[in-house]
């Protein structure tokens, strides 16, 4: 078959049934910030409300939570989810990181156990990667997971964990064998953040919300079946989960098709022929997202597989988002500088976009080594 | 949606490399920069021969009856070797102008014996004029197709050697006329549509070329003890110019199908299609050209070549910020579907 | 032409920034946040025995008799700290425009006890308001002068917590004018050209700043074990936001010149200030932001105090590309001088 | 005396002399390329027309050719030079950097001997610095000066010569200790290039002309009195010529000022609103380049030094030279492409910017290490 760049009519047939759903479904009035207590509350019940009537997880398997559709639909219902203007997704680190890595690598045990909650809502989870010494540098982890009997007993420091002030659980790296250095001998383990032992400072970002925070876990006991994949074999783990970060799960095209069809509608309401290029360049780059993921995930429905172009998706996205935000911030002039304004809130969200998930400059790198094949060096 | 290509194209596009990796070296594009016509006439019989030259022309005359999501990969190739052929004149833009107005003047086009190129008046030069033997040209509103003894051509020299412009001069009758009024418009907005698209396929070629030869130098080039391409700056830059090139092709793709499918968007994927291609190969020629540094700067390395067929083609049939202005122009007032 | 600072300009300077790095940092700046006015009086009352607040002043009302080139390098010292006091509105602004206007009313400016800020029409809001005690007013055409007590303010809060937007309102009447028709139309001009210039100055201070933070940052912070300030991409982004800097500093200057010596290019001269000064402290930001990482993303670094002053002041009295656009007004009929 | 941004009387007089005379005096019709041999013996034939009426090298003494005149009175002479549409200057490596030079390191003798030639044009000087293996990393030099009794026996290769496939002269580093390494060891020597044994083999470069050369090398002769500066301290003064080649004199603001003008011209005669903003930005720049200067040497004639800002100011003038010739290349629009029209040849020109007289990339390092501290490396 050849290539078709046409919906099928089933195809269509879901985004309309996912748009009617939407239009009646989709709260009127804006949650609070989900970086607030009651706002997250707010966004768990949006949740509950989205998973009651299938929309939770459309492209899991239905044992799970989801509908089992497959990525062009997963796709198209992200366009209508940002078209509706629908809340963010307070469950966005399990739902899209941790699940498909709990698909790929977890005990039939273990994915009856925490997709179906996680689906419902009932656990919202955060990562537990980056330490105050590991950001960019993620194999320089020093938390400690000492296996003792059928537990792991955990201590040390994890930070910018997202959402990590009000969530219930925590997926993190933990150290299992001291002797080893770099990205060996880590091992990916699944913390309830109510455990004894686990403290929970939160940290306010640049909007002065708790958007992260610190989890200090000081001897905590997890039972070894938290644990994901093999032991010491972490990195394998963490790196597949990376890869749907950077790739297409975490900002899926949608989203920026949505913001740049504001920014048009923010270029109207002022229309500043200076402006006029830098309005349709971003437009164009949300149009040039979409496509890119629309053949990414053919390829991928086609038995491919994501190497370094998820680093290269990475790249492109947290770009675009800036340009959005600040073009849109130029449009406003002078009123761009109050605060609470949407597009304010927008870019300095969208600051954080070159930094997280693996910050640019390392992706850069990963680009020149793995696709260009360039030496690997520290500089 | 299945936005990806099938194993047949993979497998016509991997030949296509294989012989141009033989057939289309740098020293051969040197060569058909010092040549009258400025291609070979031998590749050109080549290429046809592999069924590529007459792709887009209906098998009933010759062709493989395939579209433009048929023909892109192999424009990328082209672009890969900076192919002096008139792939893009002949193949992307004069085949199918022939096969929908006057079909029965495509003979000797798909052989390769009938080398054809289309001039538009708004274009200031007309591409490949002195190699073609067909010449499609509008005049006042209409088209005409004219024999090459029938022309006169003046030079335009292009900083791409191989391109040969020329402006053409000929005496338009009744008997050249080949549409007119409404048609002929239509064939002139289609073929010009056409030529941007065909073009940014070559840019993307042109592109990734460029940055492969600026990794092997990087792989190999040594300064202050190490090789040049163990350094960020280095990196960085071509990693920037990848993402560029990487976004760029699926737009290209896109506005293949759009036009095959007759889009009633068509206009606006293909200056998408343009304006992303030609800033993604003149940021590759830009970070190939740094990381090259001073041999890079000079006629004997190959790297200009390359260049200059991608300053070329960035100019030709609208530069980026006039096709983002076309785009501007239809997206502004409402968005597209 | 003599383009250097003197030595007493260097000297008022270096006071100036001993004073401010005692009397100012960050801890300091978040303390102004957090209080009613959004600034320090005492602060400003140490600026004032220094003869900062008074600087535009004429000595017979008690100040030093200084214009903008006295004032600029000072200004640049207070971008340096994010200065919450209004040395903008009162002393860059206020002063002069009452001195020219109504010298007057100009008792206990310079001392420090009067804190002056100016409203122009055209502008969503009024900075300092919260913390003035006599507000200049435009309104239909005519400026006002009018007390603390006789206005009522409605708050905006702007991104940087320590600017203190309002919407005034208040009762304009005959003895609140204090100039009216072309008078009043060339003060406002000349008002906002100073807000836009001081602005500059600060933004360059700020950058100054950032870039400063940025790079102690990089030397102590250890990734792949190596301090991250030995890695190129971090090396090279820093130096290019430098680069903007170095060549905003002269523009601003210039512009300071300008104001005071009424130079008829002088529009352009401030336009061209505020577009380099408002790009390069987004690009020291950005480059601070990013070399920082997730640390400058917190609430409790003190990057953010600085980072929200160069965004604010930034979009403030016309941003980069509104200022490029009255260049562009103005030179691209005709060139200046 | 404070900031003050007026041009004297003074000055004032000697810019209106510059004007007539430069307005009498400029060839009307442009001469050939100095690539080119014709056009390089045209141009010089322009330099003693020049030199004979003392406008040939202003600001130096008049005992060796110059008026004597300040650096703000040179940067006045430099922009109505090019205000005027005077050729480019044949001489420029030996009149803005040998020159300078010579006067800072040389002997009375040299002096006496070298410079006034310069001036006239007798001798046109290249430079000889970079090498096969030694390109920004000049340090790796391997040309070797040997020291036999009142001369030196020169051997090696260098490369990328400007102007050397017709100069007479050749200034370069040498080794003259072999067992130094990287930038110690070196001597600055003065070549003359019909010597026996120097082979000058012209490179062309991307416009097909010879702007540069080859030279080598085979056990060539020079006296010892040809080495300028003290034995194996050439890198000091290389680098004092450097300063000078990056910082003010190799490219002065009134070159790019003559170029945003007629950048202004050009989109006078076909506006293009999307290019509205890069067009006034790229004049912008000239005037701010400019007013740099004008700083800098205003710093230098009230004492001061030149340092790492030379590495910013050739970032600076080499980017905006790019952009001012691509954007009217983009002004052009479907024109560009057509060869020998002025821009393009501006902007082929302009590509080499970023790459001679030390990549851009090295001066990045010299800004982040020497401005703001940051540590060395090999990254």
């Amino acid at each position: 078959m050849a290539l078709d760049l046409t919906f099928t009519e089933d195809e269509e047939a879901f985004r309309a049934e996912a748009r009617v759903w939407l239009e009646a479904n989709v709260p009127a009035q804006p949650l609070a910030s989900f970086d607030t207590r009651e706002g997250f509350e707010q966004h768990r019940a949006w949740e509950r409300t989205l998973h009651d009537a299938g929309w939770a997880v459309v492209s899991w398997p239905v044992e799970y939570g989801g509908r089992g559709v497959n990525l062009v639909e997963w796709l198209i219902f992200e366009e209508e989810y940002y078209r509706a203007g629908a809340p963010g997704r307070v469950g966005q680190n399990g739902l899209f990181l941790l699940g498909p890595t709990l698909m790929d690598f977890g005990t039939p045990d273990q994915k009856a156990r925490f997709l179906p909650r996680m689906a419902r809502a009932d656990d919202i989870w955060c990562q537990g990667w980056s330490e105050p010494d590991a950001g960019s540098d993620l194999a320089g982890i020093r938390s400690r997971a000492q296996l003792d009997g059928d537990h792991y007993m955990l201590s040390g420091q994890k930070t910018w964990c997202s959402r990590g002030a009000f969530a219930d659980w925590m997926f993190g790296l933990f150290r299992t064998d001291p002797a080893a250095e770099r990205h060996r001998g880590l091992t990916m383990i699944l913390v309830p953040l109510d455990l004894p032992g686990v403290t929970v400072r939160p940290i306010a970002q640049l909007d002065g919300e708790t958007g992260f925070a610190e989890v200090f876990l000081e001897d905590v006991r997890v039972p070894v079946d938290q644990r994901l994949g093999e032991e010491h074999k972490g990195w394998n783990v963490a790196m597949a989960t990376a890869g749907f970060e950077r790739g297409v799960s975490l900002r899926s095209p949608g989203r920026f098709m949505a913001t740049a069809a504001r920014l048009i509608d923010q270029w109207r309401e002022r229309p500043d022929e200076t402006l006029r290029d830098d309005v349709v360049a971003g437009w164009m780059d949300a149009e040039a997202y979409r496509l890119h993921n629309y053949a990414t995930v053919s390829r991928l429905m086609a038995g491919g597989t994501i190497g370094a172009e998820s680093s290269v998706n990475k790249i492109f996205w947290s770009e675009m988002d800036l340009h959005l935000q600040s073009t849109a911030l130029r449009l406003l002039g002078q009123d761009a500088e109050v605060d609470g304004n949407r597009w304010l809130d927008g870019f300095l969200f969208a600051l954080s976009g070159p930094i997280y998930a693996g910050t640019n400059e390392v992706q850069r790198n990963v680009i020149a080594e793995r696709v260009l094949g360039l030496p690997r060096s520290a500089g | 949606m299945r936005f990806v290509f099938d194993e047949d194209a993979s497998a016509f596009r991997a030949a296509v490399r294989d012989l141009l990796d033989k057939e289309c070296g740098p020293a051969d594009v040197r060569a058909a920069w010092d040549s009258d016509a400025g291609f070979s006439a031998a590749r050109w019989k080549q290429l046809a021969e592999m069924g590529v030259v007459g792709l887009t022309i209906a098998e009933a005359d010759g062709g493989l009856g395939l579209d433009e999501t048929g023909l892109v990969l192999l424009l990328e190739e082209a672009g890969r070797v900076a192919l002096p052929e008139p792939l893009i004149e002949t193949t992307a833009v004069g085949a199918p102008l022939l096969q929908a107005l006057a079909p029965d003047r495509l003979a000797g086009v798909a052989s390769g014996d009938t080398v054809v190129t289309v001039g538009l008046s708004h274009c200031p030069a007309v591409s490949g004029a002195a190699g073609a033997d067909l010449l499609v040209l509008e005049r006042d509103g209409a088209l005409h197709a004219v024999a090459a003894p029938d022309v006169d051509l003046t030079p335009v020299e292009s900083v791409d050697h191989g391109r040969r412009l020329a402006r053409v001069d000929f005496a338009p009758a009744a008997a050249t006329v080949i549409a007119a009024g409404d048609e002929a418009r239509a064939a002139v907005a289609l073929a010009f549509d056409r030529y941007a698209w065909a073009s940014s396929a070559v840019l993307c070629g042109l592109a990734d070329r460029m940055l492969e030869l600026a990794a092997e130098y990087a792989k190999q080039r040594h300064q202050f003890g190490v090789p040049i391409g163990s350094f960020q700056a280095v990196k960085h830059k071509l990693a920037d110019a990848l993402v560029k090139l990487d976004f760029a092709r699926p737009v290209v793709h896109r506005a293949a199908f759009s036009i095959a499918r007759d889009d009633p968007d068509r206009a606006v994927h293909v200056s998408m299609a343009k304006a992303y291609a030609s800033e993604a190969a003149d940021l590759a020629a830009r970070a190939a050209l740094q990381v090259h540094g001073a041999i890079g700067y000079t006629w004997e390395h190959d790297l200009h070549l390359f260049m200059k067929k991608a300053w070329a083609l960035g100019a030709a049939w609208g530069d980026a910020a006039w096709h983002r202005r076309r785009v501007a122009d239809a997206v502004l007032p409402r968005l597209p579907r």
